[in-house]
Order: C-alpha cells, then structure tokens, then sequence
C-alpha cells in the first residue's frame, strides 16, 4: 500500500517534469525556462493557492480553525529550535550558519505542498481547504526565530525593523496573504470566474515550474558533494522527525488525515524562496553553499519524491493510534 | 558643445542587492544611476557556489568625490559578504550639473 | 440596488486583485509582474477582446450594427472637444496640456471595458457582441482630435503623417483591429477551437492584469496631491459626464440596456496606454505628470470602483426614460 | 472538396494569426511577442506534444509501431540525400550551403506538424496518437546527414562529437523526447491532470505562437527576392517530392490516412529551430541567407497555409490507389 | 593585433524612443549600434515623473565626427524633451572600417 | 584606497556563441566575465542578413596580456564567421588579485 501509493506520487506529470529537470542538467543541456516564465509561474502559484485558501477560510467556521491554527504557530517556533539544536550535535557549523539552517527548516516550501495536495486527490483523501492559511502561517516564524538564533553569533546586531519589514513585505508573503483575503472576500461566487485560470491549470502550471525546479535542484547536486555526511544526514532525517511532529499535532488539534498529513509535509519541507532571501540580506555572514544545498540540493528533491507519502503512511498510522 | 570630464562607476552585484545599493548609492551623491539585468561569474562565485538568480549592473556617472565614496562603502558594506564587482573609467557628458 | 450592485462589482475578483496592488504598493513591497508577462497578459487581451468582438460581428446584421458605429464616432469626435473645453475652464494649463488630456479622455481603457462586461455577465445583463467593435472605433478619433486641439498651442507643426502612423500601426490597434477581422472570418465555428484560452481564462487573466495595474496606479498616486484641485475635480467629474452622454448615445441608436453602459463606460474610461504612447512621441512638450496621473492614477481606479456600477445606474434610468 | 479543405485550414484562427503577423510587419507595426513569450510557448508546445505523444504511445502496441517507425527513420536518410541532390541540379550553391539546405528539409517543423493535426481535427479524420514519435525520429538524422555532406565540402573537419552532443541535448530535442517518456510512464491517468494546460489550451497557444511566426517569417520575405529562382523553386516544389513519398511511405507501413498525411507533413516541413541551431554552430560558413530564407522565409508558409491540404489531397490519392 | 582609437557614444533613453534614435543615429553616419534595456533615475525623472516603462540603452563606437553630430542632434531633438542621458569614452577597436 | 588600471574587453555577438565564448574566455585567462542581453546592427547584418535572434554582450576585467589572447582567439575564430563585434577601453579596480 505504502509502495503503491508512492509509486502513484513518482509516476505524477509533476514529479516526472522533476526528474526531467534533473536529467536536463545531467546531460548538460542548455534547457532553462526564461525568467520571466519562472517569476511568473511562481506568482500564479502564490496567488491561486492563497486565493483558493481565502476561499475555503470563507466557507468554515471559526471553531474547527483556531487550534490548528495554534498549533501551526507553535510548530513555526518549535521547528528551527528543534533544528538549531540537532544542527548543533550532527554537524561542525558555528553559529550563524546553524540559525541559517533553522529559518530554512523552520519555514516551508510552497512547491512541496502543492505536490502534497496533488497527491492526496490523487488518492481520493480529503484535506480541510483551510490548509493553505497553515502554510501562510508557517511561513514567517520559522526565519525569525532563525535570524534570532544566529545573531547571538553575529559580532554586530541584526537590524530587525529593517529585516522584520523586508520578509512581511516580501513578494511571496504578499501574494499569499493577498490571494487569502482576496478569497475571503470574494468566496466561492467570485471565485467561480477565475477557476479555470487557477483552479483548472493548477496541476500543469505546477509541472512547467517543477521541470524548472529540477533544472535549479539539479545544478545544486553536485556541491551535496562538498556538503559533509552531518549535513546530508540533516537535510534527509530532520525533515521525517519534524514531519512526524507536524503529523501528530494536526491529529491533536482536530484536523483530519488529509489535513494532518498536510501539515506533516509543511513541517517536513525547507523553504528555498522567502528564508533564502531574507538569510542573504539580514545575515550575509551565512553560507549559501551551505543552506541552499541542504534545503533545495538535498530536502527538496527528498520531500518530493519520497516525504510526500512517508508523510500519508506516518498520518495513516497516528490515525490507527485513535487519540 | 562643452563637454566636461566625470568618472563611470559600473558595479555588478547580486540583484537581491538592487534596493539596498540604489539607497546607499543616492544617499552619497550621484544624481543618477542606470541599471541592466546581467548574469556572470567571478571569483568568489566558483569558490562557494552563492545564491543562483541574476546580477544586475548599475552605472553611475558622477565626480571623483562621490566616485571615492562608493568605492569606500563598497569596500565595507559589500565586498566582504555579497557576490560583487567594481570597475571606474573615464567619461565625457554635457550638462555638467547634471552628472 | 446600485449599493448591491457596487458591492457585486467591488468584491469580484479582478477589482480586488487591483486593490491588492494598490495596498502592495503602499506597504512599499517589492511585488510587480515581470514586464515579459505584463506585455504578454496586454497581447491576449487585446487580441482575444478583438477575436470575440469579430466573432459577434460575424453574426450580427449589418442593420442593427451601423448606427451605433456612426454614433460612437460622433462621441469619439465630441467627447475631446468638450473635455478640451471643460479643462479650460477649471484648470489654468495650456493649450497643449489641455489638447494632451483631450486625447487621454477622447479614447478608451480596454481593462475598464473587460471589467465592466464582467460585470455585466454577474448581474446577468446581456450585451450586443459587437461593444469590441466600437471599443476599437473609440480607441482613435479622440487620440486625433486632442493631438489636433494640442498643435495650436505648438510653435512647430506637427509631423501628422507619422503621428498617424506611429496610432494606426501600433501594437494595440494591430491586435484589436486585427483580431476583429481574425474573429470575422474565422467565425464560431474556429473559435470554439480557442474557446478554451481566448474566452475560459479572461477572467482570470484579467485579475492577474489588475494586480500589476493596481501596482502601477498606485506609484503614481503621489503625484496626485501635486495635480491640483482643478485636475482631481476633472478626472472625477467628467466621466461622470462623458458616461452619460454614451449612455444616451448608446441609447438613441438602439443598443439595449447592457450595450448602452458598455458605450457608457468606453465614453467615461480614460487611455493610458494608447494614447500616452502617442501624445509623448507627438507632443513631448506635454507633461505626462499631468496626463498620466488624471487618467492612470485617478480617473482609471474611479472608473474600475464606482463609474462601472454607476453607468449601469444610469442606464437603467436612462432606460425608464424610455425614449 | 480539396478547394474546401484548403478553406477551412486557411480560415482557422492560428493561420490567420500567422497572416496577420504578416499584415503587422507589411504596415511596419512595432508588434511582437516578448522574447520570454515566445520562448515560454515553444517550451510549453514542445513538452506538450511530447508528452501527448508518450500517452498515446503507453497505449499502442509495438507490432503497430515498428514498421512506421523504421520507415520513418528512412526518410530521414533518403530525404536529405534527396534535397542534397536536387539543390546541386537546380541551383548554383557551393557543397557546404548545399548540406545546409538538405539539413534544414532532412529535419522537420513542430508547428506545421501542429498546425496539420488541428486541420486533421476539423476534418475529423483520425491519426494514430504515436505520429509524435515520428515527429521526434525525424527530427535529428536529417540534420545529421546534411551536416556530413557539408563537411565534404570543408576544408577543416566537422567537430562531430561537440556537434552531435549539441544536438541531442538540445532544448528541443530534451524537452520534446523528455515529454514522451514522461507521457508514456504517466499514462492516461496521470495525463488527466495536466489536460486542461497541455490539452484544452493547445490551439489557442499555437494561434498566439503562429502570430510571432508570422512576424519571424514576414521580416524574412525581403530576402526572398534576392534568393534567386533556383531556391525559390526548390523550397516550394521539394515539400510536394518529399511530402509525398512521405504520404507514401506512410501508407505503405501501415498508417492510416491520417498517419499518412502527418508523416507526408512532417516529410515536406522544413526546420527553422533545430537545424539552424545546429547549422550555425557546426557549419558557420553557411549562409543563414539561404538556409533561413528557404525554410523559414518560403517552404513554412507555403506548407502551412498550402502543403498541409494538398498531403491530405495526395493521402486521399494515395488511399484510393489501395496497396 | 592593429587597434584603432575610437569614441564610444553611451545614450540611456525612454524605450519609446528606440526606433527614433536609430534612425537618427544611423542617418548620422554611425555603422552599427548595441541596445540592451535598464532602468534607472536621473535628475528629470525625479522632478516631473515621466513615462512608466524601462529606459534603453544604445551604445555606438564610432569615431569623433559622427559622435559631435550625434551629440549635437540630441542637444536639439531630445535633451529639450525627453529623460535621456549620455557620456561618451574612448575605446580602442581592430577592424577600423567597421567603425 | 588603493586602484590599479585593467583593460575591459566588450565583445558583442549572436547569442548562440555565449557557452563557446565564456569557454574561450575563461580559458585564457579571464577571471570573470558579465553578459547582458543586447540587440543590434552592424556592418555584417546589413549585408546578408545573419539569424534572427539577440546579441549578448560580455564585458570582462583582466590585464592586457589577456586581452591579446582573446583579441587574437576572436580574430581566428569568430570575426570571420560570426557577427561579432569588439572594443577595450581603459578601467581602474580595487582589489586587483580578482581581475
Ligand atoms: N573580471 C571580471 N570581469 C567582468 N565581470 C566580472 C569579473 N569578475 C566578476 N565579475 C562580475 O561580478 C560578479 C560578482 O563576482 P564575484 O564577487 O567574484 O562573485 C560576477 O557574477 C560577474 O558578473
Ligand atoms: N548620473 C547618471 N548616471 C547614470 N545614468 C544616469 C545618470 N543620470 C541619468 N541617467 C540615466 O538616464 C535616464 C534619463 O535621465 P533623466 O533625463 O534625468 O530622466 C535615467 O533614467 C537614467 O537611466
Ligand atoms: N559600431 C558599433 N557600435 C556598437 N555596436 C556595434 C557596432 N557594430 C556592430 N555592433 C554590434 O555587434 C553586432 C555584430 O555586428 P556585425 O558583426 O556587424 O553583425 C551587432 O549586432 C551590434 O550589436
Ligand atoms: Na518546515
Ligand atoms: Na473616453
Ligand atoms: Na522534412
């Protein structure tokens, strides 16, 4: 069951357009998708999954969304302590490179969840629409309580206005929590008109944008090389023990398989978009050879293929322990 | 035609960067900038595999004073942690007031 | 009723859409659409509004199409003249600022007309096909006509042959005009084929259009404390006007309800992409501080919020006039 | 009933689009499609028709398409040999722009191939899924031969290796045999989910594409009156030559008519991607003023707008005669 | 290696203005021109706010006439008008005729 | 601060030389290079209409020495078969060990 469910996730347009991407680099072609195509895909993704969240929000009630809610805050600080902390004892890294690590593994990946939600329909499992206000949600948290532990290793002070200001306002965050409340407002009336550009597309815009993202994950491979074992053991066993923790929280607070496992993936996945940009600015001390190769090098590729339904198999199992 | 003498900066630079060094740019004195998306490689980029995603080159025409303080905040704010190059030619403009 | 309606309008997708890049902008984010897919978003537009306006014409009668052609361009010849008048008299600019705003005012904005069909199609109001046609026809005279206005207050003649040129071969016109005739020809039968892009996707396309028009009004809407008294009262007050008098021309040659507010809203909508492209090249003396802020930053939002649900307003009082 | 085929190809909307970026560069408009656009269209067309293929390939069956394939992979020799040939007799061409031109007819035109199944569609004539396939076979050997030819007219020898590589793992070449392989192990089911992109868009992105072709090929037919007759002659009759012994050669391995009449397409398209890539880098003593000006300035209109009702035309001959 | 001393004309301008300014330039004796597209501010932006929409930017290597005939048509037709900046330097080139 | 006089080598052509040129380039001792995307006209493209397609454009920082052998590699291999153009003017660099 677990290798069958695994073998519909591997066998997806998206997950395939992946692998092509990874061949593409392999065999030195000069494919790329343009820039602009890619800053475009990604801003139809940002928008059409925080939307298609605003509108879900719009349909449930308060009650059944506050505790997961709370528990996807605490998931944001406990995560990159938790990652701080295990960096810590498998690996040599100083302090600010560590703090780096937490924001990536703290914060979550847009790309791994959607593949996530693909998957789940795939399977006919059903995940509380209200998932994406999780994601918008565990976004932030994770790269502040990362900045804050790496600037106890900083000689200088990190200037938070500055920072704070230039995650809150960044691209992504805005097209997020916009697409939310846009769907809030609009709910499922204004929402009908826009599906067939956001709903309808969804699945193949994802697989243009994963086939470029193989292409980027693709020509990372070859630092994992220089990465050192504790770095590799990292990037590929945190992800199942913080995805595991997301998992069990979602079932405590109410949240049914599809959507447990959802915040399992979220908690498993490592942003390589909004924490490295913010690492890069507020703490440019940090290594990008090592938190880009570690989350879009190693995690990413990792999640995708094979955390997406290790995540279902743990959630299928916290189900069958009934709490 | 009255041509006056004036330095080109040309900086290229992470295009993360482009927000922070417009500002810091300005802040100093140039009264004008000119930026084009680039891609490139240089020495510290084979060394540590930095960020993927574009530079951008700004050129600045202005005096040999501000020239002294970009270099200057280069040198501390920038050279040490960003993927960034820097290169200063001599230029010819008219309007002098302008540059 | 007209509040009912306002909301509907207001809380649609592509206005909200605009919203959010307006609030974007005042949080100083780094949003924008890449301008490759700004340009591309603007091809499909004008190409696929041209596309179904021809289609339509394919299938109306010569009969109940001439007169609202011959009416549109009496408005696209009239509506300069009096704007050109009416700056005059509550603005102290000069005759070539006057003749510039003239031109702006005289043509059209194909987004407030997208808008304003969509939202005809929510409140279920029907609409002749061939609105696309005199969108088209509105595009130029007024264009003309102001740029004439404008040459008088000019020491230099002004280069008509390739002013004209510069209008007529343009990007736009070449779509618009163009995908009439491709829709023509190619009738309901090829366009069923392209159905599913030109027509399942507008919408959506459209919301994506706003969110980076909300981006661009917003920059400009510093520049507006600068404008002065005379040029907010104008760029509020006379599509007010303008509207109603495309409303009633609309009206007296035949149009029903919905075609006549589509005319009412052409009339009211101001250009700020045709017509800035030609008044900067023909007529540089003229300040795009001035043009660009009536019709961009305070004129087009007006439009997109309130002028659609009020021309509709208008219509329908229009209508019980009964004439 | 040729007359009548010929009419509904012509008056569908991507041809008239290909027409109307003729008109827009005729009247010197400044139209074009962003770069990123038209590059982002040729990913999504090569990817789609690749993985299109690999569906229909995952459900034929071998016996069914070997014998097309090694007829395919015979014109593929036989035809450059043939252009090579025909060339040296009619025009007055050295050996190396010789090998360029039969380069440029050995390979073959994704959008005429396109364009020739959306025609196939209207008429409602079926083809076998899997003529993909033969798109992606005869697409490298004809550039390969033609290369080698040239290359006895060299006096340097060709960098076979670097040249071969860079063929093959060209963005084309990736993207298109990439998505068959993708197709064929994602399967109808997984085919689903991306259909509404790959699928339900297709002809509509290819009108925006052939709008840019148009434009690519009008700014060539200036060079068409300095190409000589000879040339001119040959791009317009050897289409006919290879287009049938491709309908031929279809029919004879067991297509049916509409296999036949793709593989008749295919045969009489000339490349202007592949192989001029290729040409340019291997043979640069070439002259794009020929190779381009042939393929791209004359036999690519000609075929889309004429060649693709004629193969039909010669199929249904074909058919008629019954071996 | 035969290396010649030419002038190279830098111009940064609305986008719009591209097709004018070659044909301009072109009809002023320059034999070719590189466009690449930017960006920027300058002292006018800053005062009127012009145009939306990027600068170009045109570089011609050519030699000292024809860059006093360019500078001089753009102190007439364009400077009066239009955001438009330019500096001009020295640079050294092989193959003469082509410049 | 401390500046030390470089050569920039601009060299403008198809687009489809880029990886060839940057291989060449860093071969001979470059130690970075910068492309923009550019478009243009030369004398070549006039004559007998060369592929469509834009023009990249790579500027690079190094010594003399090395300028020779690039100026020298383009003379062999791509002036006469490519539209390719070239100028190097002069440029000061702090931190003279990267170029
Ligand atoms: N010698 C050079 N010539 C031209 N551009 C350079 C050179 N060295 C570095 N660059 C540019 O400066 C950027 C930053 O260089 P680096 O700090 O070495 O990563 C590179 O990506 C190149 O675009
Ligand atoms: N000092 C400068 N250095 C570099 N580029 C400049 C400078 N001043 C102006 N520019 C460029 O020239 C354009 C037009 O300037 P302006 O005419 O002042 O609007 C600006 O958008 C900049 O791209
Ligand atoms: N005089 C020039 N000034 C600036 N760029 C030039 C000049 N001549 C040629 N170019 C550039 O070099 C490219 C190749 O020139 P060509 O080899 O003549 O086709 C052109 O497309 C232009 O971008
Ligand atoms: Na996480
Ligand atoms: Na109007
Ligand atoms: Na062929």
């Amino acid at each position: 069951m677990f290798l069958e469910a695994a073998l519909i996730n591997a066998t997806s347009a998206p997950v395939l357009a992946f692998v092509l991407g990874l061949v593409a680099v392999a065999v030195k072609s000069d494919l790329r998708l343009p820039e602009a195509l890619y800053q475009s895909l990604s801003i139809y993704l940002l928008l059409g999954i925080g939307i298609k969240g605003g509108v879900a929000l719009s349909e449930a009630d308060v009650a059944e969304v506050s505790l997961p809610i709370l528990g996807t805050l605490a998931l944001g600080i406990i995560i990159p302590l938790l990652a701080f902390w295990v960096v810590g004892k498998i690996t040599k890294l100083d302090t600010i490179n560590r703090g780096a690590l937490a924001a990536h593994f703290g914060s979550t990946s847009l790309v791994t969840f959607s593949a996530a939600l693909i998957f789940l329909e795939s399977q006919q499992i059903e995940y509380e629409g209200f998932v994406t206000t999780l994601l918008a949600i565990l976004e932030i948290p994770g790269i502040v309580v990362g900045l804050l532990l790496a600037s106890r290793g900083l000689g200088r002070g990190l200037d938070w206005g500055e920072s704070l200001k230039e995650i809150l306002t960044s691209k992504s965050i805005v097209l997020l929590a916009g697409g939310l409340v846009l769907g809030l407002i609009t709910g499922s009336t204004g929402y009908e008109k826009v599906q067939p550009l956001f709903g309808g597309l969804f699945t193949g815009v994802l697989t243009l944008f994963l086939l470029e993202m193989g292409i980027v994950a693709g020509r990372r491979l070859p630092d994992v090389k220089q990465a050192g074992l504790g770095l590799v053991a990292f990037s590929l066993g945190f992800p199942l023990v913080a995805g595991t923790l997301g998992v069990v929280v979602g079932s405590l607070t109410g949240l049914g398989l599809g959507g447990s496992v959802v915040l399992g993936v979220l908690s498993a996945s490592a942003s390589y978009i909004a924490a490295p940009a913010a690492v890069r600015l507020a703490l440019p001390e940090a290594s990008p050879g090592v938190y880009l190769t570690a989350s879009l090098g190693i995690t990413f590729p990792f999640n995708l293929i094979f955390g997406i339904p290790i995540m279902l198999a743990v959630g299928q199992f916290v189900e069958g322990l009934g709490f | 035609m009255k041509f006056t003498t004036r330095k080109l900066v040309t900086i290229v630079g992470e295009a993360a960067l482009e927000s922070r060094l417009i500002r810091d740019v300005m802040a100093l004195g140039a009264k004008g900038y000119t930026i084009t998306d680039a891609h490139g490689t240089g020495p510290r980029n084979q060394r540590n595999g930095d960020l993927e995603g574009g530079n951008i080159k700004i050129e600045i025409v202005t005096d040999p004073e501000t020239v002294d303080k970009i270099v200057e905040k280069l040198s501390t704010d920038y050279f040490p942690h960003y993927a960034c190059s820097c290169w200063i030619s001599d230029v010819e403009v008219l309007r002098e007031d302008r540059y």
